[in-house]
């Protein structure tokens, strides 16, 4: 088996077809499910509506000539398919979900009824200004939030996900560089462990990346920041803490060394969780930073999304926020949508995620400032206690010192077992769990970042801890086997990912027979 | 706190095992200057029904929808999404699963995403799609780069009929400069960008039905970009809209991007949302976000997986197509459902129920004396000019309870041609009383 | 293993201990959850309150000295211990669920929705009237629908389920006897295919039962009633379309030999979604019928309820209805709530069950008639059909004729392979459904009770009918083993219910360790 | 139709393979004169959104509690539910489960009802529980008639602080007879009961906090009953006293009927809510409904199944304890659920804040001149005297947009001697506002 840097096999060439488990060919609780186009078609449909007399169309020439062959399921047939399909799913609500860097936490049902109250859900963006103040309202108190705990001057609400913010941010730094005449600096110095939206966020935007390499303790040197920048830097992407799970400490120099060499501090916030309330990052000299609601705040991650990724601006980027933005006026709230001198133009259309600012507004209410606060020490409990107890058999690359909120090991503990990072994460699905993120920060060996968050109690943690060591013990044993085969006990084995990719299948199309 | 499970003495026994004295010694990597270990300025944490009493209170200072008669459309549109739609939605293993990276225990998201790539494909026309964008206007702005890559040309052409906070955002993504060509607000319909396209243009961007709800001819469009190596980037905001207008995969699009809030989502001021993409197959390692993609299980059963990850940031990083990631997992599965809850037939019988209502609203807004409508071929949606300023008469209408459409001039601040414009959009949900009550409130503010 | 009358296992004898198989144990999909009293304790809360200063009580003597022992999870432990539990659950949105007699259709979403309106879901049932007007209204429209689908007199809505509308009609029948000073009649005709709670409730109320046997068709000889009606019969209890899935050919006759005897035909109408919209039991003659609303009308089973069972009355009846009922007065809908000269009292608090009437309504109004009497008939169909399909090997009792909502088979087609109707059923968890119906009713060996209802589409039945043969054919060839040990691919393999009952543990104490 | 799958092609498809003509021809054995062949007079069937609309209009017509001050109780009461409760029992596989007869299947169901009698023996202080019965009322009726059987005596008393819907119940199912003694009405705590048991008594029902509002002397009543050699039926309406109030267990019941409403249940005009019952294991034999016991699996797994169902009409018929079936299942898990959330440090709080309202409540009228406050001790509910009838007094009120609570003529409009008395209960979600506002209002009634 080939691996790359990361240590990451390459195929899924660990697994032998076993003999079938039983779990995998569907069973009253686990249910194989076929797709929609093969249980539905064209002429059932589970809408009814008025049936329309004929009438002059107003279509011109313009009417559908090409077939639509969209499969249609009546309601009862349409609620079994999505039913069956969702069995198929791990969620947060059905068991841990440590992904590093994800911040899988509880996602409160209060936020969700909130978000469907009438005057939220059923409200268009573009309704005279007059009949919308209590969503206004809720745009300023989300913004008052975001400002406190982070102590800076401005934030943008609009962006619509983390890698969205990063774009947002980034453009008020490009803005603010070409507004100084610094158009010219066309360098972002960029981590070696950063999260991947950050390279392509810098790229995005035309600018080229410069790598800076970690320490041997998982953090960044100052000195190496100092050795990169120049005139021709004009940011910073730092996340912080960082992917390692690691608070970095020599971060207010950095940031001082990166305003003295007329750049800016762009501060991935997609950790957020583990210092809300205790520590605002704008203390640290950030210049923007985005925060991902649906990690820190809890809206949930839906499968995929969607989130929000409000970008909160120091006193020098505040001047270059996006439109729109809301402010107070004389006749109650105003919402600012042209931009005006130096500001951002749209980033998107309307005013961004009003859904997840309901939540985010919600669940900020339930903690308050003393919850939020304990939620991330709790948040940073969790991660050092799993790290402690772990660490007797696992290999934590940074292993000295307290973590954040993610607790990093390496592949070190499993050298020579036949393991790999993969095949353990696959055997942690057969004993309950979803696996931690696995091969990322790139800059440690088969890397396993565990994000426990706040929401673990500790008879689960210790469930956890167990487990995994069993594992760990099992597989220095010599017992690759379990590894390699898992997992037996979900609804599929390991997935051929090599051949989706070589030929892709990315939609659905009749077999032959029914074709021919 | 109710959702924080430790007890004092259970923090304290997992400080006892990882050997700390307390927490702070936990944060002990940050400088003390930035530690706070009291609270800041915010209110404390607070019981569910307190929440929920301030939440209802905001809530209750906007006015819903379906408060009263309703015509505002450009570009978010008020349908009737079925309450299986949102019942499922909610189901734990939907909501609060993660990116399905782990496909063994994600398959049913997984299936969701091909069987809504598959339905996205059926709906424009096109021979691949992703499995979502933010939304419609940040999809427009990647079909723009992907253009631009696809053809190592850099001159970008947008219709004068494009929604202008489409407009806006592309020009905040590529920037303002002369290889982006902006053309003038076209409320009648008109507009030259053919003749404006040259050998250095990558793409024309078309949107169908326009932003004022006039149908555009893209065949047209399409020989006319193809005769000089540029594509056709199509917009649809309104997607019902397919079900009764042809396919732009059909009439030579290259790239199709799309709005799709109309199934399955609500309005929610604006977002979340979820953004199409379709394109042809050759273009697909060009395309931003996340495919999904059939394979097999070692047990040779079918399975799905996230594929083509090398155009992805994850994998590439800096040379990724897109910096996405997170991106409308949730709306896309409520999309789909609603999809698949219509059907062909479904679907065909909603756009043209929405077509009904909206001649009625034409040709209703056309008998009042002093308005003009401005569209000849239309969907559910359309343009007219009043005899003065239509922000103000809109505002007068609302206080009569009447959401009548958008002023042209809140998008257009700076465009007196359209001072005097509302955009109105009709639904299935538009009932003859509310076009009568409408009729009534204008003759009333016109007069 | 000794077999009862029905045919049906007495013991768990069947199942040697197999190899366990991987499900049981609890994986990622399919969880082991501990107790809530394992996982909670009296210090941990879901809930939070805002703190209550000190105050003088007024609970005199009576506050609380003993204790409460209550277990308390904060809410992420919550969700996901229900969540969990849930996922062990089969349900009819997750698969076909074929249980004779129960009816288990599609429940509309939407009526969840309309039941959480806040005018329905938020109101207090002595609340004045003025104040609840739409709620009466929907009792009034539900009435309706009830009195024109089955062309009656009178309605009680409060009955809470099946058996209590049983209870209800029979009372009223009492009532009705002693009105006429026939309070003597102490005897009730049940047939022997009868569901128990018609002969439990005729017991109730101090009746005797008289059973009426069977025809060998399955269905009732009049003859049979006419020879056992008499001067001390108050009643017949007559189940139509009755537990055998066959509509009564003789129940005109049978209900004019009842009334000539001077009795009453209570009708069981659990079954009513054979013959909505399609036949209206009142023009067989009946004198009360209860409709579940949570068979016929969709009102979803919970779990085991809540339900709701409306009693309609004939003329000769409806002056015995109970109260409370809705009645139109000079200044709007007036809520009828003692007992005036000769109706019954109240046979619960306040009204019924209003969520169930919400629900039921929107039902209706979504089929409308047309809509009802195509349900009834594609339920007729989908019942012939799996019948059709499954009689190649399947014994029917009583084939010939065209059966109802539901198709009866008995084990006759097991004869000699070791393989008993819970053997069978227990296979087809494993083939990923539910069992249907078994040993019900009473009069058929082993029986088997098949109610595909409505909501099945034709892919689903065959399918299902696939399977059934399939399972059929290897019970046949002599593959016992699969079947005496099935369920292998469930949460739980077979239970010992002697055990259970023998030594009823029906709560849980703490284990000994943390006791002593 | 969209919930019925069949097209008509399929429809044909399967009675040629059924071998019948036409679907009429299943009905073969329907007398044709009762046949219908054409719709009933009902209206046709029709989309999602319009019965929505007609459902939103009769929710429309019915003031919610949540609409303003809000003190009716009198047997249920406003309490905030988590919205964690009303999402988890929406679930599929708890709302569309059938009752747990298959047991490996239904684990979830089952292990549910086990933890719920558990709570409920806790809450009780009684040996053993049911899995639900309907609701308290039913219950109540259920109790008399199993202290019969227990006792092979028949004579019951019924206490004149019974809730006047539970009294009318237990008549209605035992019948108006010399065995029932129904004592009249004692709104202020007064009452003989303890005087009339005699050694023909099976059974008397007290219940406390009363319906009045009093705490009544259980430790007392159960003394005076087994001296006799008759049971004590302790009747609970409001479930949440328990948290603050001794348990009837520790007090000498034999059975305990409670309604659950309170815990996890919204008000719904009336039902559906879940009935409790508990009682000594050495009666759990003749104790009505279902039972959940623990027991192990083939592989030794520790699971649960429904027990002693001798007990229940589907294996004993005309023998069985009852002929209850369907019971309030999902009622019992939103209950067991919300208690889950509070746990006893949630439920005391609750209980103390339901208190603590209840006092300043009754200070506040106490205060307003002319009215009487009939209790010395009470949890959250008080009857009080008014100068005037009580039942226009509350229509004034409610028109002045305060619900304040429940007259009592309108449950014993025989009764004068009850004319003026209004039933009021606080809950945690009463305000000091709304005490105020109905302190206001109440002396505008009066003056
Ligand atoms: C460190 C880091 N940065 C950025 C992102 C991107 O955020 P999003 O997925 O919301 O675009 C992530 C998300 O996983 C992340 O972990
Ligand atoms: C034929 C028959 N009668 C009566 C009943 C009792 O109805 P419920 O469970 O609603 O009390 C049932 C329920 O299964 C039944 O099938």
């Amino acid at each position: 088996m080939s691996m790359n840097r990361e240590g990451r096999p390459t195929g899924t060439g660990t697994v032998a077809s076993a003999e079938t488990s039983a779990a995998t060919s569907g069973s009253a609780l686990l249910p194989n499910e076929p797709l929609l186009f093969e249980i539905g078609d064209t002429e059932h449909s589970g809408v009814d509506l008025p049936d329309v007399e004929p009438f002059e169309s107003r279509l011109g020439g313009f009417g559908r000539k090409s077939p639509l062959n969209l499969a249609g399921l009546t309601e009862p047939e349409a609620m079994r398919h999505y039913v069956r399909l969702s069995r198929l799913n791990y969620s947060i609500d059905s068991g841990m979900y440590p992904l590093g860097s994800c911040t899988m936490k509880h996602n409160p049902r209060l936020n969700e009824k909130t978000a469907r109250l009438p005057g939220f859900a059923d409200v268009h963006p573009l309704q005279p200004l007059s009949t919308v103040q209590g969503a206004l309202q809720v745009m300023e108190e989300l913004a008052d939030w975001l400002l406190t705990l982070t102590n800076t001057t401005a934030v943008a609400l609009s962006p619509k996900a983390g890698a969205h913010g990063e774009l947002c941010g980034m453009m008020a730094i490009k803005a603010a560089q070409e507004a100084r005449g610094q158009g010219h600096r066309k360098v972002v110095l960029v981590p070696e462990s950063a999260h991947g939206t950050n390279p392509a966020t810098a790229a995005f935007l035309g600018y080229s990346v410069k790598s800076i390499p970690a320490r041997d303790d998982g953090t960044v040197d100052v000195a190496a920041v100092e050795a990169a920048l120049g005139p021709d830097v004009a940011a910073i992407m730092l996340t912080n803490p960082n992917t390692c799970g690691l608070f970095e400490p020599q971060v207010i120099e950095i940031a001082a060394a990166v305003h003295a060499a007329g750049a800016f501090f762009y501060c991935d916030g997609a950790n957020f969780n583990a210092i809300m309330g205790v520590v605002r990052p704008g203390d640290l000299g950030i210049d923007a930073m985005h925060i991902n609601l649906h990690k820190t705040f809890s809206t949930p991650h839906g499968g995929g999304g969607p989130g929000a990724g409000p970008v909160v601006l120091s006193a020098a980027l505040a001047p270059h926020a996006p439109v729109p933005f809301v402010r107070r006026g004389a006749e109650g709230l105003e919402l600012v949508e042209h931009a005006e001198e130096g500001h951002l133009g749209r980033i998107t259309a309307f005013h961004g995620q009003m859904g997840m600012y309901v939540r985010a507004l919600t669940y900020m209410l339930s903690h308050g400032g003393d919850g939020l606060a304990q939620a991330a020490r709790d948040a940073v409990l969790n991660a050092n206690y799993v790290k402690a107890r772990l660490e007797q058999v696992f290999t934590a690359p940074f292993g000295g010192q307290a973590c954040m909120h993610e607790a990093l090991f390496d592949d070190g503990f499993l050298a020579g077992t036949g393991v790999s990072t993969l095949d353990f994460a696959k055997a942690m699905i057969d004993e309950g769990f979803h696996p931690m993120t696995m091969y990322f920060p790139l800059v440690v060996h088969g890397a396993m970042l565990i994000e426990p968050t706040e929401s673990e109690s500790k008879q689960t943690l210790d469930h956890f801890c167990d487990v995994m060591l069993e594992l760990a013990g099992d597989a220095r044993e010599g017992n690759a086997e379990r590894f390699t085969a898992a997992p037996l006990r979900a609804p599929r084995r390991r997935l051929d990912e090599t051949r989706a990719a070589r030929a892709p299948v990315l939609s659905w199309t009749p077999p032959e027979a029914a074709a021919g | 706190m109710r959702y924080l499970p430790h007890s004092d003495a259970e923090r304290a026994d997992m400080l006892a095992a990882i050997g700390a004295a307390d927490v702070d010694a936990l944060f002990a990597a940050v400088p003390r200057a930035a530690y706070n270990t009291t609270p800041l300025e915010l209110p404390p944490h607070s019981p569910e029904f307190l929440v929920e009493a301030h939440m209802r209170q905001l809530s209750g200072r906007n006015r819903a929808a379906g408060d009263g008669p309703f015509f505002v459309g450009a570009g978010a549109y008020r349908h009737h999404v079925p309450a299986s739609v949102d019942h499922l939605i909610q189901r734990s293993e939907w909501l609060t699963a993660y990116t399905p990276y782990q496909p063994e225990v994600s398959q049913g998201t997984l299936q969701m995403l091909f069987e809504f790539q598959t339905q996205v494909t059926r709906l424009t026309g096109m021979e691949v799609a992703n499995a979502s964008m933010y939304d419609g206007s940040t999809a427009t702005a990647e079909a723009v780069l992907m253009a631009r890559r696809l053809t190592r040309r850099s001159r970008i052409l947008l219709s004068g009929g494009l929604h202008p906070h489409y407009r806006d955002v592309v020009r905040t993504y590529v920037g303002d400069g002369d290889d982006l060509v902006c053309l003038s607000a076209s409320p009648e319909g008109q507009g030259d960008i053919l003749d404006r396209i040259d050998d250095s243009t990558a793409a024309i961007v078309v949107q169908t039905p326009d932003f004022y709800g006039h149908l555009r001819d893209l065949q047209a469009a399409a020989d006319a970009a193809h005769a000089r190596g540029a594509l056709l980037i199509v917009v649809v905001t309104e997607i019902v809209s397919l079900g009764l207008i042809e396919a732009p995969g059909a009439l030579g699009a290259d790239i199709v991007v799309a709005e799709g809030q109309s199934l399955g989502n609500p309005l929610t001021f604006g977002g979340p949302y979820v953004g199409l993409m379709a394109t042809r197959k050759e273009f697909v390692r060009q395309m931003p976000g996340r495919l999904c993609g059939e394979t097999v299980d070692a047990d040779g059963n079918r399975g799905f997986v996230l594929t083509l990850s090398t155009r992805e940031q994850h994998i590439r990083r800096e040379k990724a197509t897109s910096n996405i990631c997170t991106n409308s997992g949730l709306c896309a599965l409520a999309f789909s459902i609603h999809l698949g809850l219509l059907g062909e037939a479904g679907l065909r019988k909603l756009a043209r129920l929405n077509h009904l209502h909206a001649v009625r609203l034409a040709d209703a807004l056309a008998a009042i004396p002093g308005i003009e409508l401005l569209n000849r071929h239309f969907f559910n949606e359309m343009t007219v000019r009043l005899p003065i300023p239509a922000a103000p008469a809109v505002e007068a209408l609302a206080q009569r309870g009447i959401l009548a459409g958008v002023p042209v001039s809140r998008l257009e601040p700076d465009d007196p041609q359209v001072e005097n414009l509302i955009v109105l959009a009709a639904t299935e949900l538009t009932t003859g009383a509310d076009i009568a009550a409408l009729v009534n409130a204008l003759e009333e503010v016109l007069a």
